[in-house]
């Protein structure tokens, strides 16, 4: 088997990702599609660490990791606080910005 | 000369000096600030006189000194120096005006003891001084513009110094907008200057004694007589002569030193200073040298009639400055014949009615402010000195040998009688009728202030005496009354003395003889004091009677304000309606249009601005996928390239 | 020589290089076995030790000594009637529990039960040990992270308000316990300079590592009945507070799975904690001593459990000695006390061991060094003030209402002030 | 089979794994797509982020596939279950779409991004690399070196910024306590005081759990056989649906014979 058939498994898994971010409007769900284009890049570091025999690939991959742990933290964070005070955790009951 | 010239500068410096403490030192100064004032003010005087005096003890031919004290600016072809001349002339004012400034800082002393702003006062009075010596100084058209401004500024705050109450505001308020209408005109003459020869400074210009050659020689007839013009409107500006005379009767709302040292003394005469020193343009455009006797003609006439009618002895005092004025236009537009005889009656002018308005100031302090003549009479036995010093500030004013005015008004009638065809014997005629309304006027001041009845009460009022700081200034003044014209007339002493600077006279010969002149301008002021004193002698009812159709028309000025409002102000507000109007019309409309418009593509634009997360998600994900088109069709397009 | 490398640089001790997959089999079957019948026995061992502890006789009726009332309860719970929560999400009711077995018998597959032994009447020699790799014990933690998964699904599917909250509080005790117990497993791996279990029991030969690395054995030991939600932190499934936690609405063969789960659970920490602090399978003599025959052949496997049933004598012994604390206690302990120290133990260790072998300090120097630092933290200790007791609650405070110049509604435990007008006649108002 | 086509092929283990689990994962993350409840999606991505732990370690990198199981799954998708039993788990996500041509635009787009993404991908020419060594494979110092060698400064970075993030968060959820804490001194300070007005130290006693009756809604009996009001709960007797203790107890009872404890079990009762 082609070891590229990962990386299109993750091109595919990312699409899923942003698909979903576009398509759900419970804020939860939606950063779980954030969480899945990010796997999905890492499923591509990692296949690409291996093609070239080079770790720094995983380096970034764990990088990723910890930097949406980080992001997921605060999101939910910001998500906790606004279902507190709207009582919804829909991304579109949040649209105090449109024009 | 030159050895002192180093001091000049100090002539500016300590006024200037004293009103920048008394304007930045607050309220810690307000009880002696004044001192202050008057310091800055002896210290000008002192060395005014001094510098006065070494120059009359120097050579004739060394009396003209230039001092540049730096570049001021330099753009282009003009570089103008911020220098000081110091001639003849220059030094006659720098003794008139540091003189008579400090009689009346001493006289104000007194007389503003119970303001609460007179330490602002004294600051004003200081600016001015300043001001006024940097325009007679000045070495060129431009430093000569910063005093002329300057005077301005001093004379708008000073004017308005009460301006809690607005007829004053109103007043400084006009005096100021008029002066603006004259400033134009010397604008209007620098530039013209500027444009023919290159230069504003005297030297070039008008050409110094020592060098005589003069730019303005090259001038064609035309522009002299444009350049002519224009000084003559900058003139009337400062000096209140028609047709910008309207502001100086509402100036009298200061504070009385004021009226006496910048509306009688000094700034007013800045006008006659100006034309003086730009004699040989004048000379260079008979034209406009006419137009300057036409002028100075109409205003001694127009003058005379107003301070005839009026009941406020400051007006009445105002028009005759304004009268007095026009017979020193009337005789600097006669050209090298009048310049000096135009001088001399400013001098002399300065001094008697200085006096004369500051003993109108010491009957106002008696009377409890009162300025109606209408309320006064027999005043000469409360206020001797006063009443003393006024006579002879009388007697100088009409013209009564040997005293001040005697000399100086003698010698323009003759000259205005010099000539050929009409023109002697109408400004002649003129100036001669002026002699006798102004006796009249001021006989009629004088009986209806000091003698006949008294027509105050003692309770109401209680006239007195003012304070030494008072009368002692108005007796130097009076001596001054007497003397000085006899003094200075004493074998062409003092036209011998400007000749540096205006040329000499010559001798020319009036188109009637010399005594008959001189006793028919004798039998005239004799005449209108004898019909004034009469007339107002016994009964002048405190109401004033309706009176004739000139009588009221000179009670309003003889129209000037409503001619001003018909020919200047209406039209000004129709175009500023036009204006306004078009602004809001076609500009701001224009604009608001292409505001909307804007507006209108922003709110279409906003519907983008949904605020669903998802929409801007679904953007974002919409250039992504563009991007990566455009790389893999790059990419694509480059292998088949390659391939 | 693979091998070999791979142990200088971190690799694991076992060589499982020669395993045949029937082998691997055999072994996973036998930890299976070895697990269901431990928990068996591991019922009725807390059972008659509490009883023993409160002076009862505890079950001695099914069986010799009553060794048998567990399977007799395990075939009850088998028969009961199986009652699904109308209200319950099916697929994941049923899930829940799978989740907590299948994780908690993850563990084992890594745990060293002895050396290298020979398999009777052959020649067929193999690590007692399923697998063995270079970050096994990362992967025990993360079995254990999976494992919370059971609980937090378990009380969320049930549709229910006592799960839910049992299961929230599970979640919350799990993560914030893991995060001290690896913290503390951290200490061990930097001695060990190896994350692989093999490679940590052969580092014990001189010394196990729970006398050097006290501290962090102690934090072990506190978050590890944390993670295994046993008294005196049983708080996911308190009975006064929440009935039964997050498994009040399973019954049947399923509640059998969250309790098979939860002595699995036991036993893998007492396994892990055995592995790593404990010496794993190391005799409990100085080495060397009698030659090396306590250390090899079959004998380690009975050290090993000898050691794993202390440990869990001294869960039922906590159990039947302490009290439960209350939830925020439990909390603030895991956070500001057992994280910190664990964090702070960590730094120490890492200091001493860089001067150790990377500076290479003279032993000597170093105990000066550490000796002076000691002091120097210790002197301000002596001369610390002493705490300031807290104020008591103070009595209702009076509001300002005009506080900051708007005026705020009181907020709880404040009064408003009397108004000025008390006591004239409002009208309407009846005093 | 030269080392470069090594580098790009797998063993036949390796692609039955692959085969094995790459429908189901992307099966699962279509169920991010679809499903209703947030917790399915959740447990959906869970599945995703097993599946790929275990294809890192398939694929040479062990250490990650166990990290991403404690991060990924143990953590962050932790986190996630815990925010969404606070915010409402039993909301389930209405599918329909509110934003009008939102739901064709998105798919369309997502469908975009995978076929251009699939496109290059494939027609990509990847250079053949080397593959990893088995000591890079089996051992994690390798990685550590790369880390803390030539990503130190990343390293410390990304350190910092999880501190922030969760101070971050500390402070975004932290909200003021407005009244005085209610420690336990205080509360039983309360209660002490309150005994002077009728109030009780201990808690209140368990509604009726005796022999003939176990129901929340009867009242207990007191040693004096009497029943106790306040045993049963407040809002079953404002409600009305309150239960009369069995008379037959009550009358026994208070005919003043001293109470009988039901018996403790001889076990103790200490069934977990």
């Amino acid at each position: 088997m082609e070891i590229t058939n990962y990386v299109v498994l993750a091109c595919i898994l990312f699409a899923i990702g942003a698909t979903t971010v576009l398509l759900r409007r419970n804020a939860i769900v939606v950063f779980m599609g954030v969480e899945l284009m990010l796997n999905a890049t890492n499923l591509a570091f990692v296949t690409f660490a291996r093609i070239h025999g080079d770790l720094t690939g995983q380096v970034l991959a764990f990088f990723v990791m910890v930097v949406a742990a980080a992001e997921v933290v605060v999101g939910l964070a910001i998500i906790v606080t606004i279902f507190r005070t709207r009582r919804s955790a829909s991304v579109d009951d949040v649209n105090l910005l449109h024009g | 000369m030159n050895d002192v010239i180093g001091y000049a500068p100090w002539l500016v410096g300590f006024p200037l000096i004293g009103a920048a403490v008394l304007l930045l030192g607050g309220r810690a100064l307000d009880k002696w600030g004044h001192w202050i004032g008057v310091l800055a003010s002896s210290a000008s005087m002192i060395l005014g006189l001094w510098l006065l005096f070494r120059m009359i003890g120097a050579d004739p031919a060394d009396r003209v000194v230039d001092h540049s004290l730096w570049t001021w600016l330099s753009a282009g072809g003009l570089d103008v120096n911020l220098a000081l001349r110091l001639d003849p002339l220059s030094m006659t004012f720098v003794g008139l005006v540091t003189f008579v400034g400090w009689l009346i800082h001493l006289y104000s002393v007194e007389y503003m003891a119970h303001d609460p702003h007179r330490r602002r006062f004294f600051a004003y009075l200081n600016l001015f001084i300043a001001a006024m010596l940097v325009l007679v100084l000045a070495d060129s058209y431009l430093v000569l513009f910063i005093g002329w401004e300057g005077v301005g500024l001093a004379s708008y705050l000073l004017i308005g110094f009460w301006d809690h109450k607005r007829p004053n505001a109103v007043a400084a308020k006009k005096a100021f907008v008029m002066n603006r209408v004259g400033d134009m005109g010397l604008i209007v003459a620098m530039a013209l200057l500027f444009a023919h020869t290159g230069a504003l400074d005297y030297g070039t210009l008008l050409g110094s004694g020592a060098s005589g050659t003069a730019a303005v020689d090259g001038l064609d007839q035309g522009t002299a007589t444009a350049v002519g013009l224009a000084l003559l409107l900058a003139a009337c500006g400062k000096s209140a002569q028609f047709p910008l005379q309207a502001w100086l009767g509402d100036a009298m709302a200061g504070p009385t030193p004021v009226s006496a040292l910048i509306h009688a003394a000094t700034m007013v005469t800045a006008g006659v200073y100006l034309l003086v020193r730009s004699g040989p343009i004048l000379d260079a455009a008979p034209t406009a040298q006419l137009v300057v006797v036409i002028v100075g003609s109409v205003t001694l006439i127009f003058g005379a009639i107003v301070g005839c009618a009026k009941d406020d002895i400051k007006k009445a005092l105002a028009a005759s400055t304004m009268s007095q004025i026009g017979y020193m236009m009337l005789a600097a537009g006669l050209g090298p014949v009048g310049y000096a005889f135009a001088i001399f009656h400013l001098i002399t002018h300065g001094f008697f009615k200085a006096g004369l308005f500051l003993g109108a100031g010491s009957v106002m302090h008696g009377m409890n402010d009162e300025v109606n003549m209408r309320g006064f009479g027999a005043l000469r036995h409360v206020m001797r000195l006063t009443a003393w010093s006024m006579f002879f500030g009388w007697l100088a004013i009409l013209g009564i040998p040997p005293f001040s005015g005697f000399w100086s008004k003698d010698k323009i009638i003759e000259a205005a009688f010099v000539g050929e065809g009409w023109q002697p014997w109408v400004f002649g005629g003129a100036a001669l009728i002026g002699a006798g309304i102004t006796a009249f006027y001021m006989t009629r001041l004088m009986t209806m202030t000091f003698w006949g009845r008294p027509r105050w009460t003692e309770p109401e009022y209680h006239p007195h005496e003012s304070p030494g700081l008072m009368v002692w200034p108005q007796v130097v003044l009076a001596v001054g009354s007497i003397a000085l014209g006899g003094v200075l007339a004493f074998g062409d002493v003092f036209t011998t003395w400007l000749e540096p600077v205006v040329g000499t006279p010559g001798h020319h010969e009036p188109v009637l003889a010399v005594p008959v002149l001189m006793g028919a301008t004798i039998g005239v002021v004799v005449l209108g004091a004898v019909i004034g004193y009469a007339m107002y002698r016994r009964d002048v009812p405190a109401e004033a009677p309706r009176g004739s159709v000139l009588t009221r028309a000179a009670r309003r000025d003889l129209f000037q304000d409503t001619v001003n409002e018909g020919l200047v102000m209406k039209p000004g507000q129709g175009v500023t309606a036009v204006l306004v109007t078009a602004d809001t019309g076609v500009i701001a409309r224009g604009w608001a249009t292409l505001a909307g418009g804007v507006a209108a593509l922003g709110a279409w634009l906003r519907k983008a601005q949904t605020g669903y997360v998802r929409a801007y998600a679904a953007s974002m994900a919409a250039g992504v996928l563009i991007i990566g088109v455009v790389i893999a069709l790059v990419a694509t397009l480059g292998q088949t390239a390659g391939a | 020589m693979n091998g070999v490398v791979l142990a200088a640089e971190g690799g694991v001790a076992a060589d499982f290089s020669a395993e045949p997959v029937l082998a691997s089999v055999v072994k996973a079957v036998l930890i299976v076995v070895f697990l269901l019948t431990s928990v068996l026995f591991a019922i009725w061992f807390e059972r008659k030790v509490v009883a023993k502890m409160q002076l009862r006789p505890g079950p001695n009726w099914h069986g010799p000594k009553g060794l048998l009332q567990s399977l007799a309860d395990a075939m009850k719970l088998l028969l009961k009637e199986d009652v699904n929560v109308t209200r319950a999400d099916r697929v994941v009711y049923l899930l829940a529990p799978m989740i907590s077995v299948s994780a908690s018998l993850l563990v084992f597959a890594v745990i060293p039960f002895g050396p290298s032994v020979r398999i009777p009447f052959t020649d067929f020699s193999t690590p007692a040990q399923l697998t063995d790799f270079p970050v096994a014990v990362l992967y025990i933690l993360a079995a254990a992270s999976i494992g919370v998964y059971g609980i937090v699904l378990g009380g969320w599917s049930s549709g229910s308000t006592y799960p839910l909250l049992g299961a929230v509080r599970s979640t919350a005790q799990v993560i914030s316990y893991e995060l001290a117990m690896g913290l503390s497993l951290v200490s061990v791996f930097i001695m060990a300079g190896s994350m692989s279990t093999s490679q940590i029991v052969s580092s014990q030969a001189q010394v196990w590592w729970f006398i050097p690395l006290a501290p962090a054995f102690v934090v072990y030991v506190i978050s590890m009945v944390g993670e295994t939600n046993r008294l005196p932190f049983d708080l996911p499934e308190a009975e006064g507070e929440l009935v039964s936690g997050y498994m009040t609405e399973y019954s049947s063969m399923k509640f059998a799975w969250f309790f098979l789960a939860e002595y699995i659970n036991m036993l893998n920490v007492s396994a892990v904690v055995t592995t790593l602090f404990l010496g794993g399978w190391r005799a409990p003599v100085p080495d060397g001593f009698l030659g090396d025959a306590l250390n090899t052949g079959w004998l380690p496997i009975i050290w090993f459990l000898v050691k794993v049933w202390a440990v869990m004598f001294f869960f039922v012994w906590v159990r039947g000695t302490l009290l439960r604390l209350r939830y925020d206690q439990f909390m603030v302990f895991g956070w500001k006390v057992l994280i910190p120290v664990a964090l702070g133990w960590v730094v120490v260790l890492g200091a001493v061991q860089w001067a150790l072998t990377i500076a290479e300090l003279p032993r000597s120097t170093f105990f000066y060094l550490a000796a002076g630092v000691v002091v120097l933290v210790l002197l301000p200790m002596l001369f610390w003030p002493e705490k300031k007791r807290r104020a008591e609650p103070a009595e209702p405070e009076t509001l300002d209402a005009f506080a900051d110049g708007y005026p705020v509604p009181p907020l709880p435990g404040q009064k408003l002030p009397a108004s000025e007008r008390f006591g004239k006649e409002v009208a309407g108002n009846d005093r | 089979m030269t080392p470069d086509m090594a580098a790009m092929t797998t063993t036949d283990g390796e692609a039955f794994l692959f085969w094995v689990l790459a429908p189901l994962m992307v099966l699962a993350a279509l169920g991010l797509l679809f499903v209703r409840r947030a917790v399915h999606a959740a447990l959906c991505l869970v599945f995703v982020m097993v599946s790929l732990a275990i294809m890192y370690i398939a694929s040479g990198a062990p250490f990650l596939g166990v990290v991403q199981v404690v991060v990924y799954t143990g953590a962050v998708m932790m986190l996630f279950l815990f925010v969404l039993m606070l915010v409402g788990v039993d909301a389930s996500d209405s599918l329909t779409e509110t934003i009008r041509g939102q739901r064709w635009i998105g798919l369309l787009l997502g469908l975009g991004l995978a076929v251009v993404l699939i496109g290059v991908v494939s027609r990509a020419t990847f250079l053949p690399g080397t593959p990893l060594t088995e000591n890079q494979v089996a051992n994690p110092v390798g990685l550590a070196r790369i880390l803390f060698g030539d990503y130190v400064l990343a390293m410390e970075t990304v350190g910092v910024l999880l501190v922030t993030a969760a101070m971050g968060a500390l402070v975004l959820t932290h909200r003021r306590r407005l009244e005085t804490k209610r420690t336990q001194r205080w509360v039983a300070e309360q209660r002490v005081k309150a005994l002077a007005e009728g109030g009780t130290l201990t808690p209140l006693p368990a509604p009726g759990v005796y022999a003939q009756s176990n129901a929340m809604d009867t009242p207990a009996l007191g040693p004096d056989g009497r029943p106790l009001e306040h045993s049963v709960s407040r809002v079953l007797r404002i409600r009305g649906q309150e239960k009369a203790a069995p008379a037959s107890l009550v009358e026994t009872r208070s005919a003043g014979q001293v109470s009988t404890v039901p018996a403790a079990t001889p076990d103790g009762g200490e069934d977990s």
